[in-house]
């Protein structure tokens, strides 16, 4: 029964906040924090009964599967749903002040539409994470995939409206794909249930060309090198928070998927090969998205760079986690790290909107003499710096370290050298910014004040972003529970 | 006799197919969009006749008002407006020639890549629809003989709005987010044509608009038991709309923000707070009282259909309507 | 409908999705690009429908025809909002399309001289 | 096969007569404005036609009456865009076929 | 939570926590911000002085928390920790002191002190680490923590030379996590322990644990500083003088130096390395750093440079006793560890007061200031001497104990080495005590700044008088209860024991 | 609106309640033709013919215009008959072999007034062989005809007076040749 009421609230609470949002678009930040509670109260009750009773099942209708559409919470669907919940609540903090502080005479008008906007994103989250049926998933997708386009362009520039509109293409046609799969998944098992799935599935031609196609859909949503094109320019020129949101949670959605897909409905077509093939395109985004974050210009192409390098990382689960032997080491460690990355490109994006706000751009050659002011944000980016390249006890140190035992464990040694690489190539680009924090510049212009509850808010999720390594048992734990193999 | 009737519907699916796929070609492809995007007009309509082909109604019935004609109207008067700019704008810029950029952009070889590319797609689906056997029933009788319970008799519509009514939650909250997404880019423009100057016009509208609300109000009924339904009739009724605007007929009710938003939102709010008072009354998300399914269904969708029409309507505007204070 | 041959309308579909596919990546218009991907959609509900016409009943499967619905509307909003989209890319760079743009050129050079300085 | 399907039979060959009768038109008809003869005149009629044989198939009035208005509706339609069309063709100055040159 | 978990949490948290408040602090609240660094120091040594009672007593001081599926965050005071957790706290309480006058009026100084504070915390966290990860985890803490205090300056030179720091130490970090967890998959998550705990592995894994030894020396190397990884050492001199005195003394190399030490003796255990043939390589490296470090301090000009290659030199010393099987160079080894942190901080400390006082760099400029500086340049000199190996003071001792500890192993080239880098620091270290004392000073420093009373002010003066007179002590009274070297002798006695 | 003042110009206005009541009755009706008799349909009925009714007064204020139902029926058979005549013509000419025909554009005066007689006239025209209205000026239409020939203003001059006969107006007198 309290399962059944947190299913409901967690989609259906920021859903309807959106749409009060829009009809008052007066009150979006309080609806927002309403939200923010509801979900909340709603995840906490949903993750005692799964701690309680293990997986939980909500046929939403009363018609099971496969007629009706099943909603599942498990340990991994439970985790998502608190990162979500965590990122959401900080950025709306952060918003509430972020848009208004805007420069320009549109900035109301932004305010405006962000809220609904961003409930939404909210809401096509919880849903995806929760729901247990293909066709549901893709559904949400489109949900995640409108929210987060309108969102790049409601920075309303040139650059922002161009990655905007490539962004939706590749977005739309990304769902078309997936779509395309989800039919002759039908057409071959009668059913779209995750569950029902994995008993029925067995491997051959359609549901080879259906899993690739799906697939291929949901690499280019996740930006997987190298269908990575569209997302440095639509995560570097959205709004701040925006960003944030993209870089950390929307990405995440495709990803999860994926594993879904992988894991459990299709699992019996989850070959070596294929996982390979995964973990060398992870490999390969690392080497890639880091060294391309190395040369950027602008801080917040660097971070969104490092996006495209932090995501190889998180598709490394596929090679090890398909093992029985320490397969649970990397599934977990893949997940943790998915979390802590998520934190810590929360609190790095907010970071880089308040030197924007501070300095007026984010030319990281001229940052000099800027970021000493706003040490807070600094220190934020810093702590954030330290999760993303994965020094001890971060969070980022827990993901990556259980990788590196599951890969040594399983003598896959080549995951090894690019896990390490990655993460010099890590410290190399968050310490050339951090490196602007120690240069004096003797006529560094004074900068403009930063609101504090938008330092505070991104100190917060850097905080968390190393701390959660200290508690990284706990999630491991939760991903016990409902974990795709005995 | 049957035979012939077997092969000369062999003849047709053929012509058909091969008529769709012509048309999808060249729509894309004619190097004059305008006439492009007609033969995309003709395309959806040809295609709604598939779906009949198909023993699909209900579908076909959106397609030729949505997939169709809505879509098809977008386009259009997003043509018209690019060209309206293109004219007003720099002719510095003139790489921006709309009606004739086919050749410009991709180079040859890219294109034979992706031809390439295309052609294994093909290649591949092909491959695996060969391999699906001839029949299979999918869900047809478990949903047939659940039926009974969902409080409708049409199958599709219990689907939509029972069985699988989570996903239409969802999609009514994507067609919200649809205009909210639009209205965050930008004021919509009025179309350029005054039709006040076209008194025949005028007359006709006046005739057809009540008449369409009519008719959503009519397929939203017999939605329960016959192709049609909430979709269906907003689509007609953002036809309506649509045509309301065209005519310079919907200026003052534009101007009630309040009013619209309400309206927008209703099917999302209407179908959320729904699935909440079912869960508090059967303890199941959506789960309708017994007995009651058919009145719920209704409710739901009556307020789905004045989401939907005026959301579909409104995209029309391609923006929001007045600029607020 | 048991005469159907489904394997034709498959393939169209399939041949649909690809012609769609195509033009999507090959043509530069936006506004081509946008009726491309609603002729991938169209093929994916063709794919979709034939499915399920292949019952053995009076009826065909109403599942998937609930699904291509759903999917019908998806694509309508899809369109409205790309349209919304493209207008103010058209308003904002005097161009109707977004591939060879100041944009990435100017990121270029701007990653040139981060690589001096 | 009763007498009523013969004379819906009878009725469609009528309807398909005129449409292709219309459509032939449409194609060979010298300008524009005498194209639109073609569409609205003969094409109205073979709706005309084909709504009368699907009205004597109907089960129920209110299949004819829906029948009836959408012959009607469709009339007024066409009869209007003809008028839009013509009147837009007019506007831009679209010189008549009069025959008289070659 | 026991009283003695929370003793080694208290030691851990006296300065991070005042490090944390210090950061958001205002830069003007100097006063408020004193108080909290020498209440913190204070805290500390006051803890510390319980442990040190604790773990003579033979009470067991250990914490753990498991924050990952089988993997422990683990603290404990074995007598290596203590021994190292006392230098380290000792000297932080007299580095701060100094720190607060050093540091006077000029900018950033919250963010100075905060990373002072986590510096230390990471160190005694080192110290403190029962297990490999997290011993790990403190040392990333303390690249990261130290990395700003060299680059504190901001100038090109200082960014240059943090930059050249955090290649090398994050480059050895990595390699030290690759180790860490290649280990943890040999023998499970193992906790430190005397003579090693690897008896179970040597004969199956002998190839791969030696392969990991010379992970764990390469990855720890680089803040040990042996050639060739020292490169960063001499670059981070560009750091304000507190900041050298800590890294160069205290907290980074000797974290290395440390790190070898329980390598050796904790996780393989010393007779295991040698049965595994991994002394004589390390012994090999820790002469060739010793000798070259001193022949290139010979050509130094620039004191800070002078003392930083002197330290290359002479941390390799307490990696050599690790490298010689046997207690007594054992007991040099670990000694030196002591003697020569409080000896190089006092170098550290008389070379920024030169600096801030007279604006004194080169030794070239050093002619008299023994005049104009007479207590500085004392304990200046006491430490220099013992440096040597001057009897009685510190440096004799752990040399003496070196020396015989090699000739009872049978590597008499050892003592050769020793006696050859001996005249080394005879060779950089003389000419400057010459200059300071019997050279006639110049009639202007090159940059002057009066302290009233004092020669400088009292608090950069305390600390150098308080460590010199630590070098007199260490070496007068090695033989008492309470010395270093008693200490050392009880390690030894428990990783030779029976 | 402007609308209002070009089509109540004949008849004098009813209370709005009664016009309203007019309407909902008349689609009341239309929703009656498609339900047939299923009484539960009312309930989806009931408001959307109010709404209906309510859009259908918002767009034509004007009051219902007067007609005669023995016009009515002379008009509709009178349609229906030179409807098929119209497509026949055209069905004819198309495939003929020749292009057997003189077209081109006429000028003919008007004699109905504004309004609905008027706008029903131009709509009717256009289904009538061998014409179609290209152009409404004030007081006269343009006309594109199949044949150029006196019987055209003979016969668009019998349908207007059959137009009149339906909305029992009477025309003004004057019959003028163009």
């Amino acid at each position: 029964m309290t399962a059944s009421w947190s299913f409901a609230l967690l989609v259906l609470g920021p859903l309807m906040a959106a749409a009060l949002a829009f009809v008052f678009p007066r009150r979006g930040r309080g609806v927002a924090l309403a939200a923010a509670g509801i979900t909340a109260g709603a995840w906490v009750g949903l993750v005692r009964e799964v701690m309680a009773g293990g997986v939980q099942i909500q046929r939403v209708g009363g018609w099971s599967a496969p007629l009706g559409i099943d909603l599942r919470a498990d340990g991994l669907a439970v985790l998502m749903l608190m990162v979500t919940g965590l990122i959401s609540g900080a950025v709306t903090l952060y918003s509430g002040r972020y848009f208004r502080d805007a420069h320009d005479l549109e900035s109301a008008h932004r305010e405006r539409y962000f809220w609904p906007l961003f409930l939404f994103l909210w809401a096509a989250l919880n849903a995806l994470f929760l729901s247990a049926d293909i066709f549901n998933l893709y559904v949400t997708l489109e949900l995640l995939g409108f929210a987060a386009v309108a969102l790049v362009a409601l920075a309303g520039n040139r650059e922002a409206l161009k990655s905007a509109m490539r962004y939706l293409f590749v977005s739309l046609a990304a769902s078309l794909f997936y779509l395309l799969g989800v039919a002759l998944v039908y057409g071959q098992c009668a059913t779209v249930d995750l569950t029902l799935l994995a008993a029925k599935a067995q491997p051959g031609p359609t549901l080879w060309v259906a899993l690739a196609l799906m697939t291929g859909g949901l690499l280019a949503k996740a930006a997987l090198f190298p269908l990575h094109f569209w997302l440095p320019p639509a995560h570097a020129n959205a709004p701040a928070p925006v960003s944030a949101l993209l870089s950390a949670l929307v990405v995440k959605g495709a990803f999860y998927i994926l594993l879904r897909l992988w894991f459990e409905a299709f699992h019996s077509l989850n070959t070596p090969a294929v996982a390979q093939v995964f973990g060398g395109l992870g490999a390969a985004a690392i080497l890639w998205g880091s060294a391309n974050a190395l040369f950027q210009p602008r801080l917040k192409l660097l971070v969104a760079y490092s996006t495209v390098a932090q995501l190889g990382y998180l598709f490394l689960l596929f090679p090890l986690a398909a093992a029985r032997d320490g397969g649970f080491l990397a599934w977990s460690g893949g997940l943790i790290f998915l979390a802590a990355h998520a934190c810590a490109k929360t609190a790095m994006f907010l970071t880089a909107g308040n030197i924007l706000h501070a300095a007026g751009h984010d030319r990281i050659k001229d940052l000099g003499g800027i970021t000493h002011v706003p040490p807070i944000s600094t220190f934020a980016f810093g702590l954030a710096g330290l999760s993303l390249i994965g020094l001890p006890p971060s969070s980022g140190f827990a993901g990556k370290w259980l990788l590196l035992s599951a890969s040594l464990v399983q003598g896959q040694w080549w995951w090894v050298v690019v896990m390490l690489v990655g993460s010099l190539l890590a410290a190399a680009y968050v310490m050339r910014v951090l490196t602007r924090a120690f240069t004096r510049v003797p006529d560094a212009t004074a900068p403009h004040p930063i609101p504090p509850v938008m330092e505070w808010t991104a100190l917060a999720m850097a905080v968390l972003a190393v701390g959660f390594g200290l508690v990284a048992r706990w999630p491991a734990e939760l991903l016990r529970v409902g974990v795709p193999w005995p | 006799m049957d035979r012939e009737i077997a092969m000369m519907s062999h003849v047709f699916d053929w012509i058909l197919v091969l008529l769709v796929l012509a048309l999808a070609w060249r729509s894309l492809n004619d190097c004059d969009l305008f006439r492009g995007v007609i033969q995309f007009i003709a395309l959806g309509l040809l295609l709604a006749v598939a779906w009949l082909r198909l023993r699909a109604p209900d579908v076909a019935l959106a397609e030729a008002a949505v997939g169709s004609g809505l879509t098809g109207a977008l386009i259009l008067s997003a043509l018209v407006r690019m060209r309206q700019r293109e004219r007003r704008g720099v002719p510095a810029s003139a790489s921006s020639d709309t009606s004739r950029t086919l050749q410009s952009g991709t180079s040859n070889r890219s294109r034979v890549l992706i031809g390439a590319l295309s052609l294994a797609l093909l290649t591949a689906l092909g491959w695996a629809v060969f391999r699906f056997s001839a029949q299979s029933s999918g869900l047809a009788v478990e949903s047939l003989a659940k039926l009974p319970e969902s409080g409708v008799t049409n199958p599709v519509t219990a689907v939509l709005l029972n069985f699988r009514a989570y996903d239409t939650l969802l999609e009514i909250g994507v067609l919200l987010l649809a205009i909210v997404g639009v209205w965050a880019l930008r004021r919509g423009e009025r179309p350029g044509d005054d039709l006040r100057e076209r008194p025949l016009l005028m007359s006709l509208l006046r005739l057809l608009l009540p008449v369409l609300v009519l008719a959503a109000g009519y397929l939203l009924w017999i939605g329960a038991s016959a192709p049609g339904g909430a979709f269906q009739g907003g689509a007609l009724l953002a036809g309506a709309l649509v045509l309301g605007l065209l005519a310079g007929l919907a200026g003052r009710f534009l101007r009630r923000e309040r009013l619209l938003r309400t309206g927008l939102t209703l099917g999302v709010l209407v179908f959320a707070a729904a699935g909440l008072l079912a869960l508090w009354r059967t303890g199941g998300l959506l789960q309708y009282p017994a007995g009651q399914g058919g009145a719920w269904i209704l409710v739901i969708e009556a307020a789905a259909l004045i989401s939907i029409g005026l959301t579909l309507g409104l995209l029309y505007l391609g923006g929001r309507p007045e600029e607020e204070k | 409908m048991p005469d159907t041959d489904h394997r034709l309308y498959l393939v169209a579909g399939a041949a649909l999705f690809a012609i769609g596919f195509y033009s999507l990546v090959v043509q530069t218009h936006l506004l081509r690009r946008i009726m491309a991907l609603n002729v991938m959609g169209s093929g994916v509900f063709l794919v979709f429908l034939t499915l399920a016409d292949r019952t053995t009943g009076s009826v065909a499967d109403p599942v998937p025809h609930a699904m291509v619905l759903t999917g019908i509307v998806v694509a309508v909003c899809a369109t409205g909002l790309a349209l919304a989209l493209a207008d103010r890319v058209q308003a904002a760079t005097n161009k109707v399309d977004v591939d060879d743009g100041p944009d990435g050129s100017q990121d270029a050079t701007d990653a040139k001289e981060a690589r001096r300085g | 096969m009763t007498i009523l399907d013969l004379i819906t039979g009878l009725l469609l060959l009528a309807a398909l007569f005129f449409f292709v009768a219309g459509t032939v038109g449409l194609l060979r008809f010298p300008d524009l404005y005498s194209r639109l003869h073609a569409l609205t005149k003969a094409d109205n009629v073979g709706l005309g036609f084909a709504v009368l044989a699907l009205m004597l198939q109907a089960q129920s009035w209110s299949e004819v009456f829906k029948l009836g208005l959408i012959w009607v509706l469709v009339l007024a339609a066409s009869a209007t865009v003809c008028f839009l069309i013509g009147n837009e063709a007019l506007r831009r100055g679209v010189k008549p076929w009069t025959g008289k040159s070659p | 939570m026991s009283i003695h978990a929370l003793t080694l949490l208290g030691i851990l948290f006296s300065s991070f926590l005042t490090g944390l408040v210090i950061f958001f602090l205002k830069e003007e609240s100097h006063r408020l911000r004193t108080w909290l660094n020498m209440l913190g120091a204070g805290l500390k040594l006051v803890l510390v002085a319980a442990l040190l009672w604790g773990v003579h007593e033979g009470k067991d001081y250990s914490w753990s928390f498991e924050f990952l599926p089988g993997l422990q965050l683990a603290l404990g005071a074995d007598a290596n920790s203590v021994l190292f957790v006392t230098l380290s706290t000792v000297l932080w309480f007299w580095t701060t002191l100094y720190a607060v006058g050093y540091l006077e009026d000029s900018p950033h100084r919250s963010r100075f002190f905060g990373f002072f504070s986590l510096c230390v915390t990471a160190t005694t966290g080192i110290a403190l680490s029962a297990n490999l990860i997290t011993f790990l985890i403190f040392y990333e803490l303390l690249t990261v923590s130290t990395y700003p205090l060299v680059v504190h300056r901001g100038t090109p030179d200082a960014l240059r030379g943090g930059r050249i720091y955090l290649t090398y130490t994050l480059i050895g970090g990595t390699v030290l996590l690759l180790a860490v967890a290649w280990f943890s998959r040999l023998a499970g998550p193992v906790a430190f322990k005397e003579r090693g705990v690897i008896e179970a592995l040597m004969a199956t894994h002998r190839g791969e644990l030696q392969l990991l030894f010379f992970l764990f020396v390469l990855g720890i190397g680089v803040k040990a500083a042996i050639v060739p990884l020292h490169g960063w050492l001499p670059k981070a001199m560009v750091a304000p003088a507190p900041v050298s005195s800590l890294l160069h003394a205290v907290a980074v190399v000797k974290a290395g130096a440390f790190g070898i030490v329980r390598i050796v003796y904790d996780l393989y255990g010393v007779e295991n390395a040698a049965k595994l043939g991994l002394l004589p390589p390390l012994a090999v490296a820790a002469s060739v750093t010793i000798i070259y470090g001193s022949v290139r301090a010979v050509f130094q000009d620039e004191l800070k440079k002078r003392l930083a290659y002197s330290t290359v030199s002479q941390v390799s010393y307490i990696v050599l006793g690790t490298a010689i099987l046997g207690p007594l160079a054992t007991i040099g080894g670990l000694v030196h560890l002591v003697h020569q942190g409080i000896m190089k901080i006092t170098l550290f400390f008389g070379a920024g007061n030169y600096a801030e006082t007279l604006g004194i760099h080169r030794v070239s400029e050093m002619n008299g200031v023994g005049r104009r500086m007479p207590l500085t340049t004392a304990a200046f000199t006491v430490a220099a001497l013992g440096m040597i190996g001057v009897p009685p003071l510190a440096g004799y001792v752990s040399k003496w104990y070196l020396k015989k500890g090699a000739i009872t192993a049978g590597d008499e080239w050892v003592a050769l080495v020793l006696a050859g880098s001996s005249l080394l620091n005879a060779a950089y270290f003389l000419p400057i005590l010459y200059r300071a004392w019997f050279l006639a000073p110049p009639k202007t420093w090159p940059r002057e700044h009066p302290f009233g009373k004092w020669e400088t002010h009292w608090m950069l003066l305390a600390a150098p008088l308080v460590t010199a007179a630590l070098v007199v002590w260490a070496g007068v009274f090695a033989e008492s209860s309470f010395s270093p070297l008693a200490w050392v002798k009880l390690i030894a006695a428990r990783e030779y024991g029976p | 609106m402007t609308n209002a003042a070009q089509c109540s110009s004949n008849v004098s206005a009813p209370s709005p309640g009664r016009r309203l009541l007019t309407r909902a009755i008349l689609m009341s009706l239309i929703w009656l033709g498609f339900t047939g008799a299923d009484w539960n349909s009312w309930l989806v009925g009931g408001p959307t013919v109010v709404a209906a009714a309510w859009i259908s007064l918002r767009l034509w204020p004007g009051a219902s215009w007067r007609w005669s139902p023995r016009g009515a029926l002379a008009f509709a058979a009178y349609f229906l008959r030179e409807s098929c005549r119209g497509g026949w013509d055209v069905a004819r000419r198309a495939l003929s072999p020749g292009l057997n025909f003189t077209p081109g554009i006429i000028r003919h005066p008007l004699r109905l007034p504004a309004g609905p007689a008027r706008l029903f006239f131009c709509t009717v025209i256009s289904l009538l062989p061998g014409t179609a209205v290209v152009a409404i000026q004030s007081e006269s239409i343009q006309v594109h005809v199949l044949d150029q020939g006196p019987r055209v203003h003979a016969e668009l001059r019998a349908l207007e007076r059959r137009v009149a006969a339906l909305f029992d107006l009477s025309l003004s007198s004057e019959e003028v040749e163009p």
